[in-house]
């Protein structure tokens, strides 16, 4: 049972990675090659709507952005305590139902409080 | 070790030897090590240390399948969590630096020392 | 159960004192202050007094009063216990007598200053510190004391604290007990392991049964002796007691010659059990103590403040008293520490009461011819000028002379350089004496309109130490002279211990009455004539120290004198002394005061250098964790401990 | 465990009120909700419980530790009351953040399964990452917030990969097996992995507490953070890391002290002479604070060091004596450096920010100074029996050069300590009479009280362990 793994058996492995790697960059090459290129000086400038450009690219983002990736973050990371709490649902019975009830209420107080604390208007 | 728990953990992820994984985890956990020491972008210091956490969650399978015993998948869902927890007040704290320095490099940051 | 609420009251009521003039500095009116101040140590005397009659009557039986038990973790237990006994009662009777005597003192010395309650409030707190030295059955609450007294002397020093070196000489002194005090605290730590318990009746009960010579009571010993040094001023430790003259006379006069300065000797002679078991502390402590007393002495041949003369002859009588306890004379040493008490406590308030009346002026060189305006001040001073010099047959003869008695018995150079320095003490105090009384005044006119003797409360004490200082001796007349030694008698079941472990080091008198008699008068012959010396320089031929800008040459009037055994003290023992004198001072305060620099100088630039490892920058941070990781994980793996391990005995 | 879930609740009852319009309510409400936990800490008393599935475990050593982290917190919130006239700040938040991080420290104080260690000294460390960057415009702050974050996240990786290890030899994350584990020989897996997985542990509790060689953050996030939680962090992150050393060496590792002994002596030896040495030269107050911090973890690990019965009612009372008499020294310091500020000085956290304040405020100078004398072991004050205590384990175990070393590095500090007194009462200095809220002073005045009856009757906190 316990022999142990020949190089042949990572094959599949091996395969996928060429597999992945190898479609990022056909597409990268085909794009390139499949659409037309005309260059001019003009062109290659920053351009909005006829008017100089004016200041730094890198405009400051609404710190708005910041705050709702954070909080996806956050809030998303918890489902994986909801995996093996639903595989082993039958066996923990009432009280694991009432504890993941008592998990999801102290998130959603959590979220109450975000909600409150303004962070999700959009203004 | 019981013999249920044994049946739960499918004996083909016992064919790698447990020393490979235990290599492979450290020499990831040594790859974040080496990223902290040699970067200056805050940023990329703190996916490093990411990295470092997930060679750890890496070793924690390992042993957690080899000994058929579930406690350490736990304690990775554990570490993931906090994890978290630390990605969001990190990216708080770097945030909150970019606003008042306009920089992330750590190079900057030596007000406070002697 | 009444003598356990006496032993309570003692350290309590200056504690009250304490806290009645700390709390309500400022608040308390000033007339209330002194009284407030004095009612704690004279009501503690009073308690002291009763308890020492009980004991009395009671039949010299020592015992322990617990109060409470104080710690106990695991196997550590620690009680909260007075010990009483011959020891304790008599260090309780100088410290409150002699210490209510200076508070009363201090009323009329400090009244006019600005923070006179607070200053009341640090003596009774120094007072307090003092009696729990004294009086507490273990060396924990020793420890504490000593540590309070340090603290206490602290504060006191640099009580006038607008004065930078003031504060310096402050910082001085602490730094150097700390020195002291933490050889005591290993000390303690040793005892601790060697013997299980820090009770002095646990400790002593199993040291008797040690041979002699112990490895670890040799270190216990050195290490309490370390701390002995510190707080009694004995090479190298000694420098900061000059220093300490700083703090306002009652000060000095209490801590720094009475009580505290003692403390060494009486944590010696508590420990007697330990210290008989290892002679080779004891011959340490001899030389050491010898070469203090000689050095401090020469040095005070030459000084010319009033206070500092005193202060270098504090250093030299202590060493005197350990030179006494080196050679076993336990009671001798106390007997000085009692003695000393006395004139030394009276020298230094009637040098005080000198200063108060010249305004502030410490100079000997700018007085003269007080004897006029000071009568009282004078007539006690005389007397305790008397009895430091050892002439008979005043207090400080009797115990200098049960000193030196021992230490002829035990080596006679020892005992010739301790004449040799009883005579340096006897000319240096005459020198004093005569420089400040005798002659004509040499003050400038505003001092001279302004002389007048001091107030009641400041001679009222003066008057009761200078009548201590004359009776004090016949404590312990020694049966040479017809008397029975009843300190002696009275201490002796305090050597208990000491005489099991080592009899021969008791062996008694061994010489005859003729012999101690021969010795006395050579001491005493020593002593008057010195005197005499010091009266033909400075009262005949009324000479006057150069000040400090004169060429060190010999003034005009000296070499031209008439008098050929002046030429030939100048020549033969003048010059060198002084060479000496002044080689010595120098050692004292460059070579000591270096070492402390240096040493001070070294951690103020490792801590400058270390500091810089902290640069700021988080990489370097990390990687000095990284590498200590690293460091600590090779040695761990790479290197075989088992060896090392064994060595540090672990 | 009443007061995980009190202060749980209570956390988040405290995020609501802070909707509230009035704010004055918070600062009384976190008082009485941490009175209460501390009072419910106690219901266990006597007992010795596992709870939570045989995660933790509560006996009466953890309570002890949690009472004293449970007081510091007390003492801390109640000098805070300069949040609520700063607009920017916002107390809700930061008093939430201290509850949340003390349910962290009491998990840590009784962990009786490693993974309840690492949870509770990352709800610790990442209240303490906000907490430490909360005064957002201070530049200071930030950068202190990011130094401790970086590096304190760097240290919880290595201590994780320990845990793996540890896991991976034993088989198991619950102390009592591991202490079968360790006492039974090395039944299986490889020592070495054991060895390294408790170096690295220890290595990651050892930054947190703060010991040489991995206390380089230290002195700079205690500068950088807002005095208040400077205070917070030297006193209950301290106490609740010692606590969880405790526990770990105490129980699960006494069979192999050969192996980490001599890991800590060498630790204890570098972070006192390094504590001490370097706080001799600081010009600043609070960095000094700092590294007297690193210096009291030093003298602390000398009981780890010599681990036995004693040591823990030595760590016990060592932490008390330590807690109380930093929180007051710190206290004083924000009194004064906020009344400079009011008077539109600029904020000066140097020695020079003391100069004769005894003269108009005796009683600031007398809190400090007794808080002083506590810190540098002075006798009959609570600290010279907490040094008293832990030197004497060190003796019991007879690593003498150990305790030379322990003794002379204490004469040092007290240069330091003593610099502030000398300012105090004897430099000149212009500071004018400063107006202390009552109950602000009541704390610093309860607190010398503390500092003071320990030092004269240390039976009392040994009759409660």
């Amino acid at each position: 049972m316990n022999a142990a793994y020949v190089p042949s058996d990572y094959l599949p492995v091996f395969i996928q990675l060429i597999l992945a790697l190898g479609f990022i960059v056909t597409t990268m090459i085909v794009t390139h090659m499949v659409g037309p290129k005309r260059n001019s000086q003009k062109k290659d400038d920053p351009f909005e709507c006829g008017i100089p450009v004016v200041g730094d690219a890198r405009t400051p983002i609404s710190i708005k952005y910041f705050l709702i990736a954070i909080l996806f973050v956050l809030f998303d990371v918890e489902v994986i305590f909801m995996y093996p709490w639903a595989v082993n649902f039958k066996q923990l019975g009432v009280t694991g139902f009432l504890e993941m009830i008592l998990f999801m209420g102290l998130l959603l107080s959590g979220f109450y409080y975000v909600i409150r604390k303004g962070v999700l208007k959009w203004e | 070790m019981q013999p249920t728990q044994q049946v739960l953990i499918p004996e083909v992820i016992q064919q790698i030897p447990l020393n490979y994984y235990l290599i492979f985890s450290t020499a990831l956990f040594v790859i974040g090590i080496i990223g902290v020491l040699t970067r200056r972008n805050a940023i990329i210091i703190f996916m490093s240390i990411e990295l470092m956490l997930n060679a750890v969650n890496m070793l924690l399978i390992a042993f957690s399948s080899y000994k058929s015993d579930p406690t350490g998948q736990v304690f990775v869902f554990f570490i993931m969590a906090v994890a978290a927890a630390e990605v969001a007040v990190g990216l708080a704290i770097i945030v909150m630096i970019y606003r008042n320095t306009r920089s992330i490099d750590i190079g900057a940051l030596n007000k406070l020392k002697w | 159960m009444q003598a356990e609420l006496l032993c309570i009251l003692i350290p309590l009521l200056p504690l009250l004192g304490f806290v009645a003039n700390g709390l309500g500095f400022r608040r308390v009116p000033a007339s209330l202050v002194g009284p407030l101040a004095v009612a704690g140590p004279v009501l503690s005397f009073l308690a002291v007094l009763s308890l020492f009659s009980n004991f009395r009557a009671g039949g010299n039986q020592p015992f322990k009063a617990l109060l409470f038990d104080w710690i106990s973790v695991a196997d550590l237990h620690i009680n909260f216990s007075f010990q009483i006994d011959q020891l304790s009662l008599i260090m309780l009777l100088v410290v409150t007598g002699v210490g209510s005597l200076i508070h009363l003192y201090s009323i009329g010395y400090m009244k006019h200053d600005e923070g006179y309650g607070k200053f009341m409030a640090f003596l009774n707190l120094f007072l307090f510190f003092m009696l729990l030295l004294v009086m507490g059955s273990n060396y924990v609450i020793m420890f504490i004391g000593w540590e309070g007294v340090g603290l206490c002397s602290y504060l006191l020093i640099g009580f006038w604290n607008t004065n930078t070196s003031y504060n310096n000489a402050a910082r001085k002194a602490f730094v150097m007990n700390r020195i002291g005090d933490l050889g005591f605290l290993l000390g303690i730590f040793l005892i601790f392991t060697t013997f299980g318990s820090v009770e002095y009746s646990d400790v002593f009960a199993s040291a008797t049964g040690m041979t002699i010579g112990d490895k670890t009571v040799l270190a216990i010993t050195l290490l309490l002796f370390v701390g002995a040094m510190g707080k009694s001023a004995q090479i190298p430790l000694y420098t900061w007691l000059p220093d300490a003259m700083a703090g306002p006379t009652p000060v000095s006069a209490l801590i720094h010659a009475a009580t505290m300065v003692t403390a060494g000797i009486y944590m010696v002679v508590r420990s007697n059990v330990l210290y008989t078991l290892s002679p080779l502390t004891l011959e340490i402590m001899g030389g050491i103590a010898m070469a203090t007393a000689l050095l401090a002495a020469s040095i005070g041949l030459l000084q010319n403040d009033i206070k500092k003369v005193l202060a270098y002859s504090t250093v030299s009588q202590l060493g005197y008293m350990f030179l006494g306890l080196s050679v076993a004379a336990y009671t001798g040493g106390m007997f000085h520490v009692l003695t000393h008490a006395f004139f030394k406590a009276l020298l230094f308030l009637g040098a005080g009461s000198v200063i108060h009346a010249m305004s502030d002026e410490q100079d000997i060189r700018n007085m003269g011819g007080l004897r006029k305006y000071l009568p009282i001040t004078f007539w006690t001073f005389l007397i305790g000028t008397i009895a430091i010099s050892g002439i008979p047959p005043f207090a400080g003869f009797f115990s200098k002379d049960e000193i030196l008695a021992h230490v002829w018995e035990h080596n006679k150079v020892l005992w010739a350089l301790g004449v040799l320095g009883s005579a340096m003490t006897s000319f240096y105090m005459f020198r004093l004496l005569f420089l400040t009384f005798f002659g004509e005044f040499r003050g400038t006119a505003e001092q001279k309109h302004h002389l007048h003797e001091s107030p009641l409360t400041m001679t009222l004490p003066l008057m009761v130490l200078a009548v201590l200082s004359v009776v004090g001796g016949l404590l312990n007349v020694p049966h040479a002279l017809g008397g029975h030694s009843a300190l002696a008698e009275f201490m002796a079941p305090l050597y208990a211990g000491s005489q099991q472990v080592n009899p021969a080091a008791f062996g008694g008198h061994t010489m005859g009455a003729s012999e101690e008699l021969m010795l006395m008068g050579i001491s005493a012959g020593v002593a008057l004539l010195s005197a005499i010396v010091a009266y033909v320089m400075y009262v005949r031929n009324a000479a006057v120290p150069a000040p400090d800008s004169a060429e060190r040459s010999l003034p005009a009037k000296v070499v031209y004198n008439k008098y050929y055994i002046d030429e030939f003290y100048e020549v033969l023992i003048v010059r060198p002394v002084r060479a000496l004198g002044d080689g010595l001072y120098s050692v004292g305060e460059f070579v000591v005061d270096g070492v402390v620099g240096a040493v001070a100088w070294l951690v103020r630039t490792v801590s400058g250098q270390l500091r810089l490892v902290q640069n700021g920058s988080i990489g370097s941070y990390v990687f000095a964790m990284v590498l200590s990781l690293a460091l600590i994980i090779a040695l761990r793996f790479f290197i075989n401990w088992t060896s090392v391990l064994g060595y540090l005995n672990i | 465990m009443l007061p995980i879930i009190l202060l749980s609740v209570f956390g988040i009852a405290l995020l609501f009120l802070g909707f509230a319009k009035s704010k004055a309510i918070l600062l009384p409400a976190t008082l009485l909700f941490i009175a209460i936990a501390f009072g419910a800490s106690f219901v266990d008393w006597g007992k010795n419980y596992m709870y939570f599935n045989d995660m933790l475990l509560s006996t009466n050593l953890s309570i002890a530790f949690t009472a004293i982290v449970l007081l510091s917190a007390f003492m801390v919130v109640s000098l805070s009351s300069s949040f609520l006239e700063d607009e920017s700040a916002q107390p809700a938040e930061y008093y939430a953040i201290m509850l949340f991080s003390l349910v962290g420290a009491i998990m840590m104080i009784s962990f009786e399964n490693l993974i309840m260690l690492f949870v509770g000294v990352e709800i610790l460390s990442v209240a303490m990452y906000v907490l430490t960057g909360s005064d957002k415009r201070n530049l200071r702050s930030n950068e202190a917030a990011l130094k401790y974050f970086l590096m304190g996240s760097f240290a919880t990786g290595i201590m994780l990969f320990g845990l793996a290890l540890l896991y991976g030899t034993s088989g198991s994350f619950v102390l009592s097996d591991l202490r079968s584990y360790v006492n039974g020989g090395v039944a299986y897996g490889s020592p070495l992995l054991l060895y390294m997985g408790l170096l690295l542990l220890l290595v990651g509790i050892l930054f947190k507490v703060s010991a040489a060689p991995f206390h380089f953050w230290t002195p700079d996030v205690y500068e950088g953070a807002p005095t208040l939680f400077t205070a917070f962090m030297s006193t209950v992150v301290k106490t609740a890391g010692f606590a969880a050393l405790l526990r770990l060496l105490s129980f699960s590792f006494t069979g192999i002290y050969s192996f980490w002994g001599v890991i800590l002596m060498a630790v204890t030896v570098i972070t006192l002479v390094v504590s001490n040495f370097t706080a001799v030269y600081q010009s600043s107050f609070k960095r000094m604070m700092a590294y007297s911090s690193i210096s009291h973890a030093g003298y602390l690990l000398i009981a780890l060091t010599a681990v036995g019965q004693q040591s823990k009612q030595a760590l016990v009372f060592y932490s008390l004596a330590y807690s109380v008499a930093t929180i007051a020294a710190f206290g004083v310091l924000l009194v004064v450096s906020r009344h400079q500020s009011g008077e539109g000085k600029p904020t000066d956290e140097s020695y020079d920010a003391f100069n004769g304040l005894a003269r108009q405020n005796p009683l600031l100078g007398f809190i400090m100074t007794v808080a002083m004398l506590s810190l540098a072991g002075i006798p009959l004050t609570a600290g010279f029996w907490g040094k008293f205590m832990v030197f004497t384990t060190a003796a019991n175990r007879g690593i003498f050069w150990l305790l030379v070393v322990a003794v002379l590095m204490s004469a040092v500090s007290i240069y330091y300590y003593f610099r502030v007194i000398i300012a105090m009462y004897l430099r000149d200095g212009q500071t004018t009479a400063i107006r202390v809220a009552p109950f602000y002073r009541y704390v610093l005045i309860a607190a010398t009280i503390l500092t003071i009856v320990l030092g004269i009757l240390p039976n009392l906190v040994r009759s409660l362990v």
